[in-house]
């Protein structure tokens, strides 16, 4: 029988939307639910329901769902702090409560034998839901359009931002950056790409400019915000060498421990504490070189 | 076997609902197509224009209405039975249309705000940002609220003129998809808009699950949805009575989330506050005279013969709504969540009179039946929600509408005209006499009476007492306070704000001197079709 | 006069007064004010001599249907009941118009405009109280005096006047709550006899069970009780007085407090015989204790307008053991005495409030005394009206306090015992407020009262000593009432001796036919 | 056998029912809900077997369309909801308290 089989399954799989604590599972338990029901419908007589279970609802909605899930983030898991004290308990008690309630009253039901469907789904169930639809309850039909304009316009509504301004065009774009360089000195051409002249070419790596300090430009605003940004330094071993060279210069910038390289990123290379400078800020020592610190807003140097 | 019948669609019967629907659908293609700055105007006039036709309607099928079987009913059974235009139909029709008319005033007002309405430029720029302030500074306008507004009265209606469960479950969804998203439109205090619209949602879907399971029990118990059949069932017994009692019950749990009555009130403060006003105004006025009418045709048509069973829960939650509401609307400091609790507090007046239902046999001749005691406080207490809520507008600081009930202190100072009209929509929901409040609770609790729910009335007038306290120390700070800081400034409204309200007033204020036209005409209305 | 609807007109005459004022300019406003309630008394007045006969039964009746739908009627007409009560109303107005000329333009006042418009609204609101003769309509106008008595006491007054005036408001609105209950028990019994009415007259011919009408009565009676203010529920009354300007404090005690009593004639006994008589006991000890407990907790006041309202209490104590003793003597007692108290108690207020004006406190402490020698108009009439409150024989409370312990003690001769009690503390109570403001030995500097003082006093001094000796014009028009509705009660007499036996013998009304034959047996 | 399938709509109604009360996720709430449509829509049409009329099936056919409508409007609330906060918790939305 395939109810007793799908059965246990859809309870497990609808108490699992209880206890699991990620969004998408819950979403993949209630797609189980979903599909068994479509089963249990042809089981009943009711092969359009079945094919619109599947269509309809676990291929359109669920997948809005997910769909969903996805732009807010797979990740997000929920949390099990309450904010009124017992009212998980109470919830539950109370659920409980209701199927029990609900449980016992519909097995003790006498509903007699069915009459079944054989004689309604004569000339076809389709048909039949058809014929009904488009007599009796065609008013309601009706109805539902207003449903869907309704969603439709929400969806508009909520979601879609309309364009105040013109869309700038590759011309004004290109006059706009001219504008920029003969008002404010903007950088005209295109960003250094990260790592150059450094030893690796990750996106988390500065690169280092001729004289060893590092372009902060080259990498992503977004990496330095979250500090995880390598330091330049532990990657130009000769960049001491260079500075020699160069006449004067500091050779403790690569001695001092503070300004080990540090491993921030994926990668195992060894640790440095450019990201705790800003605790200490007085032991600054070599500030051409703190790339990462600088693009810090509020930082002392 | 079954040969498809074509439905006979009676047209002239379901004019109102037909305008009100196209109206809504020209709507979105005005939308879709006018230039920006035509679509305020054409919206304004197309929403008001369609209503009054509908409204026109109403008045037209309610004067030609045939009498309806053996004569203690008029109207007739429209679409294969499926829709009952018969007199309380059409008188809900046309109290819904009436407050919808004052509802499209308030959303059309744009004095009030320098200019723009009350609704968001821009729903889907973020709060705060850039784009948000350039949607506000060149003053966009979202425009889509009024077919969303006709949608709603679209559902408003259908709602209490479904003659059978499925219809009413779709006029249900009909009615709360629009005002969902209404609520999340409000311009100023985004996020509390958006929440509330959130709240509402899901608390609404949450129940409108109840009301479906409920359905389905009823529909499992009679083998039909039709009300008459249910009707039949319920009468002839067919044994399985537990799948009634329980179907019942989730059907009045789906209802009971929609009139905010406890324990399903929780939503109801949080929205009203949150929502923007004008659209308070219309939900709160309209969504509780839809839903009380398709309660009344539910219970008395499908369920009337079970009346024993149906009517002891309604004793207990029409006295556990009218005492917390009251108790509740006592702590708040918040006009707007004072409001909301008193419109659960009248709720549980309403549901005073819903359950003073008898047998036709037992009232004398003339006194009134509980279909007209509700019909009649459901008028009375619309207009003066709606118009007390329209001031709510009117009160403002520089934030906005000032709706903390401290910044009320001296109102009477600085307008004493708006003062003096919110004092005394306060006091028709007090029930003061010569106010429309009185006569409506005086028709409610003296049905509930009649039909032996004595404890009922005195939990009434025990919470009437409560009730009054809140009222009248609104007035009191209106009145006799001294302002706090600069004291509240009135913005005042251009003529469509005015005309609602003046209409709320007037009407509050007919309603309690003169209220025989309405009564009888609710009367006039006889009984729900079958 | 017949067609003549005389008392929609003497409705309508202060209510248009009021819509008038409350567009007029605050000085003018107070010359219509005057005018408008001057002509109110005339027109009461003259209705009284020329139209009304002292037969019993309701006159100048008026009746047309109002709400069809739930029976209603605007319906008027007074007895001998509503008679004096309108004419005590009539009376009182333009007398605390004058009084109050220019307080309500006081700093931190309302202003005259206002002030007169309420009083004119509540004015209006109360003659039609005093003359519906329809429940429905009673309590619409009943509920409405509160509105203008709201505002009057929160307009006008003394610091902390907006918190007495919620705790006026939600007293009489939660009474006025109750009695819609009983309200609607009315309907709804009218509905089960087979015609849905709000009639006095259809309601007093209705057969109700005793259980029903003990309910009934308990709706009405607690609201009366909470208006004319009985031991349990008073508390609202001496804050009221304390706070208000006395003007507002004339009328709330001396009318609209009257329509408690008043209530309990028309309704409690007037419809609910039965359970009038089952509730009379605990009732009359109400009173009694209403009257010791007012009376001595007035003793001990210090702010003089809060002792005024207190005495108020053991008056209406008085009032209601008069009412509720069910004989003769006391029906026409406390009727006798509503008016009485009215009078007496409007001087009390209107003089306590002139001297309050002059010494800038309430506060008999710090009042000190010495009043005497530099005002001794206003000391003498501060006298006579104290020493009507504690009912001095001559002066017209004598008569109504000695009917009502005459048939106190009839009742019962307890209740007449703890009743006389009154009169010695009434006594302490006065002479003692009167000891400790007007003599003494420093001299204090006051304005005597000036002539517009004098002429509002005047009237009310007059009626005093006026009624002491000749009270039969009152009682002829109180007694034809009182028969009427003890036989409603169907009471009998034992002792016939009423004061004013002029008992013309025909005063069985319609309803009453079969009632009224016994009680007439009792009282020849 | 319509017994069986009533008691297993009403165990997964009440599922649902727990999950909306005591999740506290928006989205994984209103899963809940549909799931409670589901449970509606089994009784529907085990009722609709048993009684032998196809109105059942209909209604749960109206059932998917609504849930579809209701589906899109509810997720755009919670979009929004979700750009302005970064979080899809309904306790996080809680501006509105007593």
């Amino acid at each position: 029988m395939a109810f007793w089989i799908l059965a246990p399954i859809m309870v497990v799989a609808a108490l699992g939307i209880l206890f699991v604590r990620k969004a998408v599972h819950a979403a993949l338990l209630l797609a189980v639910v979903m599909i068994s029901l479509a089963v249990l419908y042809a089981v009943l007589d009711a092969p359009f329901l079945f094919a619109v279970q599947i269509i309809v609802y676990t291929g359109a909605i669920l997948m809005l769902f997910l769909f969903v899930l996805m732009l807010v983030g797979v990740d997000a898991s929920d949390s099990v702090v309450e904010t009124i004290r017992g009212q998980r308990a109470m919830a539950t008690v109370l659920g409980l409560v209701l199927g029990l309630v609900l449980v016992t009253a519909f097995s003790q039901v006498a509903l007699g034998s069915a009459v079944g469907l054989d004689e309604a789904n004569a000339g076809g169930n389709i048909q039949q839901l058809a014929n009904i639809l488009f007599s009796r309850y065609v008013f309601a039909f009706e109805a539902t359009s207003a449903l869907l304009i309704t969603a439709a316009i929400g969806a508009m509504v909520l979601a879609h931002r309309e364009r105040l301004t013109p869309k700038p065009t590759q011309a004004s774009l290109a006059a706009q950056r001219m504008r920029d360089y003969a008002e404010s000195g903007k950088h005209l051409g295109p960003l250094p790409s990260p790592g150059v002249y450094a030893r690796h070419n990750a996106v988390d790596t500065p690169a280092l400019l001729p004289d060893g300090t590092a372009s902060e430009a080259s990498v992503s605003r977004v990496l330095a915000a979250r500090g995880t940004v390598r330091s330049a330094p532990a990657f130009a071993d000769d960049i001491d060498e260079v500075r020699r060279q160069l006449g004067g210069g500091r050779s403790d910038a690569a001695a001092d421990p503070d300004r080990m390289p540090e491993q921030s990123g994926k990668a195992g290379a060894p640790a440095s504490t450019e990201e705790d400078v800003p605790g200490t800020p007085g032991r600054s020592s070599a500030p051409p070189l703190r790339s990462s610190d600088e693009q810090r807003p509020g930082d002392p140097a | 076997m079954n040969e498809f019948i074509k439905p006979t669609i009676e047209y002239f019967e379901l004019w109102p609902l037909l305008v009100v629907f196209g109206v809504a659908c020209l709507g979105v293609v005005v939308e879709a197509f006018a230039p920006r700055s035509a679509r305020y105007l054409a919206q304004v006039l197309l929403t008001a224009g369609g209503l009054v036709a509908a409204l026109v309607g109403v008045v037209l099928i309610a004067r030609d209405s045939e009498v309806y079987a053996d004569g203690a009913a008029r109207g007739v059974l429209a679409v294969g039975g499926t829709i009952a235009v018969d007199g309380p139909t059409l008188f809900i029709w046309g109290l819904v249309l009436v407050l919808a008319l004052g509802g499209t005033l308030l959303f059309a007002e744009r004095h009030l705000d320098g200019g723009v309405s009350a609704f968001a430029g821009q729903a889907a720029a973020l709060p705060g940002t850039e784009a948000e302030r350039e949607a506000s500074t060149r003053g966009l306008d979202h425009t889509e609220v009024y077919p969303l507004l006709m949608f709603a009265v679209f559902g408003m209606m259908l709602f209490p003129a479904a003659n059978d469960l499925l219809t009413m479950f779709v006029g249900l969804e009909v009615l709360s998809l629009p005002l969902y998203l209404l609520c999340g439109l409000a311009r100023r205090r985004r996020l509390l808009s958006q929440e509330a619209a959130l709240k509402y949602f899901l608390l609404g879907a949450f129940s409108s699950g109840f009301f479906l399971y409920g359905v389905a029990l009823v529909y499992g118990y009679a083998g039909s949805m039709q009300f008459a059949a249910i009707n039949e069932a319920v009468r002839n017994d067919t044994g399985n009575s537990a799948l009634l009692l329980i179907g019942v019950g989730m059907l009045a749990v789906g209802l009971f989330f929609k009139v905010g009555a406890v324990p399903f009130q929780a939503w109801t403060p949080d929205v009203y506050q949150g929502a923007p006003t004008p659209v308070t105004a219309f939900m709160a006025a309209g969504t509780k005279v839809a839903a009380f009418g398709a309660m009344l045709r539910l219970f008395y048509v499908a369920f009337g013969a079970d009346r024993w069973s149906w009517q002891p829960m309604m004793w207990i939650i029409a006295i556990l709504t009218m005492l917390l509401g009251a108790v509740l609307a006592v702590t708040q400091t918040d006009m707007k969540r004072m409001l909301a609790y008193s419109s659960v507090a009248h709720t549980g007046f309403l549901l005073t009179g819903v359950l003073g239902v008898q047998q036709t046999s037992a009232l004398a001749d003339g006194e009134l039946t509980a279909l007209q005691a509700v019909l009649f406080y459901l008028a009375t207490y619309g207009f003066a929600v709606l118009g007390a809520f329209a001031v709510v507008g009117l009160v403002r600081d520089s934030g906005g509408e000032a709706t903390a009930m401290s910044r009320w202190s001296g109102l009477g100072k600085e307008s004493p005209v708006v003062a003096g009209v919110f004092a005394f929509f306060l006091l028709a929901m007090a029930g003061i006499p010569l106010t429309s409040g009185f006569v409506g609770k005086l028709a409610v609790f003296s049905v509930a009476l009649a039909a032996g729910a004595w404890p009922v009335v005195i939990v009434a007038v025990l919470a009437s007492i409560i009730a009054a306290f809140f009222y009248i120390r609104v007035i009191k700070a209106m009145y006799f306070d001294e302002p706090v800081g600069d004291g509240p400034t009135v913005a005042y409204p251009s003529v469509l704000t005015a005309t609602t309200i003046a209409l709320g007033a007037a009407a509050t204020l007919m309603l309690g001197i003169l209220p025989g036209p309405l009564l009888d005409l609710a009367g006039l209305a006889g009984q729900f079709i079958r | 006069m017949s067609d003549l609807p005389v008392l929609t007109i003497l409705i309508a005459l202060p209510l248009v007064g009021a819509l008038v004022t409350a567009f007029l300019p605050g000085a003018t406003a107070r010359l219509v004010g005057v005018g408008v309630s001057g002509v109110a008394l005339v027109w009461a007045v003259l209705a009284a001599l020329t139209s009304y006969t002292v037969d019993g039964g309701m006159q100048l009746t008026e009746t047309h249907t109002w709400i069809e739908a739930l029976g209603v009627h605007y319906a008027l007409g007074v007895d001998g009941l509503g008679l004096v009560m309108v004419l005590l109303t009539t009376l009182l107005v333009p007398i605390v118009l004058v009084a109050s000329w220019h307080e309500a333009d006081a700093p931190g006042n309302g202003g005259s405009r206002a002030f007169v418009a309420w009083v004119l609204a509540l004015e209006a609101m109360s003659l039609a109280v005093f003359t519906a003769t329809d429940v429905f309509l009673f309590y619409v106008v009943f509920e409405a005096t509160l509105i203008p008595a709201y505002f009057l006491i929160g307009g006008f007054g003394r610091e902390g006047r907006g918190g007495a005036a919620v705790k006026f408001l939600i007293y009489q609105l939660a009474g006025g709550l109750v009695m819609l209950a009983s309200v609607i028990g009315f309907y709804v019994v009218s509905a089960d006899a087979g015609r849905p009415s709000f009639l006095i007259s259809d309601l007093a011919a209705l057969d109700i069970d005793p259980v029903t009408q003990r309910w009934l009565f308990l709706g009405f009676f607690i609201a009366f009780a909470i208006k004319a203010p009985l031991f349990p529920v008073h508390t609202w009354l001496a804050d009221t007085t304390e706070h208000a300007t006395t003007g507002t404090s004339v009328l709330l005690v001396c009318v609209l407090d009257k329509i408690g009593t008043f209530g309990m004639l028309r309704f409690c006994l007037g419809l609910l015989p039965d359970a009038s008589q089952w509730a009379t006991p605990a009732v009359v000890v109400l009173a009694l204790i209403s009257i010791v407990y007012g009376a001595l907790v007035a003793i001990g006041q210090d702010d003089v307008l809060r002792l005024i309202g207190l005495t108020s209490l053991s008056h209406f104590g008085f009032i209601v053991l008069g009412i509720f003793v069910l004989n003769t003597q006391g029906g026409s007692g406390a009727v006798l005495y509503m008016v009485n108290h009215g009078v007496a108690t409007a001087a009390l207020f209107l003089v306590a409030g002139y001297l309050v004006q002059r010494r800038g406190t309430a506060s008999i402490r710090a009042m000190g005394g010495g009043i005497e020698k530099g005002a001794p108009v206003l000391a003498g009439i501060f006298l006579i009206s104290g020493l009507a409150a504690c009912g001095l024989p001559g002066l017209s409370t004598f008569v109504s306090e000695m009917l009502v312990l005459i048939a106190a003690f009839q009742h019962a001769w307890w209740a007449g015992a703890v009743a006389v009690t009154a009169i010695v503390l009434a006594a302490i109570y006065v002479l003692w407020l009167y000891q400790r403001t007007m003599t003494g030995p420093e001299q204090v500097d006051v304005r005597d009262l000036d002539r517009r003082e004098v002429g509002t006093l005047a009237p009310l001094v007059l009626a005093l000593v006026l009624f002491g000796f000749v009270p039969m014009p009152l009682l002829d028009a109180i007694n034809p009432y009182v028969e009427d509705t003890l036989a409603e009660v169907g009471v009998t007499d034992e002792a016939p001796t009423v004061p004013a036996a002029d008992d013309t013998g025909d005063h069985a009304t319609d309803e009453a036919a079969d009632g009224a034959a016994s009680s007439q047996g009792g009282h020849e | 056998m319509t017994n069986e399938y009533v008691v297993l709509s009403a165990i997964l109604f009440t599922i649902g029912c727990v999950g909306v009360l005591t999740r506290r996720n928006a989205i994984v709430v209103f899963m809940c809900v549909e799931l409670m449509l589901n449970a509606c829509n089994l009784a529907l049409v085990a009722f609709a077997k048993q009684h032998g009329n196809l109105d059942g099936q209909i209604a749960a056919f109206f059932v998917m369309v609504v849930a579809a409508a209701e589906v899109v409007i509810g997720l755009a609330i919670i979009m929004t909801i979700f750009r302005t906060r970064r979080s899809a918790s309904v306790d996080d939305a809680s501006l509105l308290k007593y």
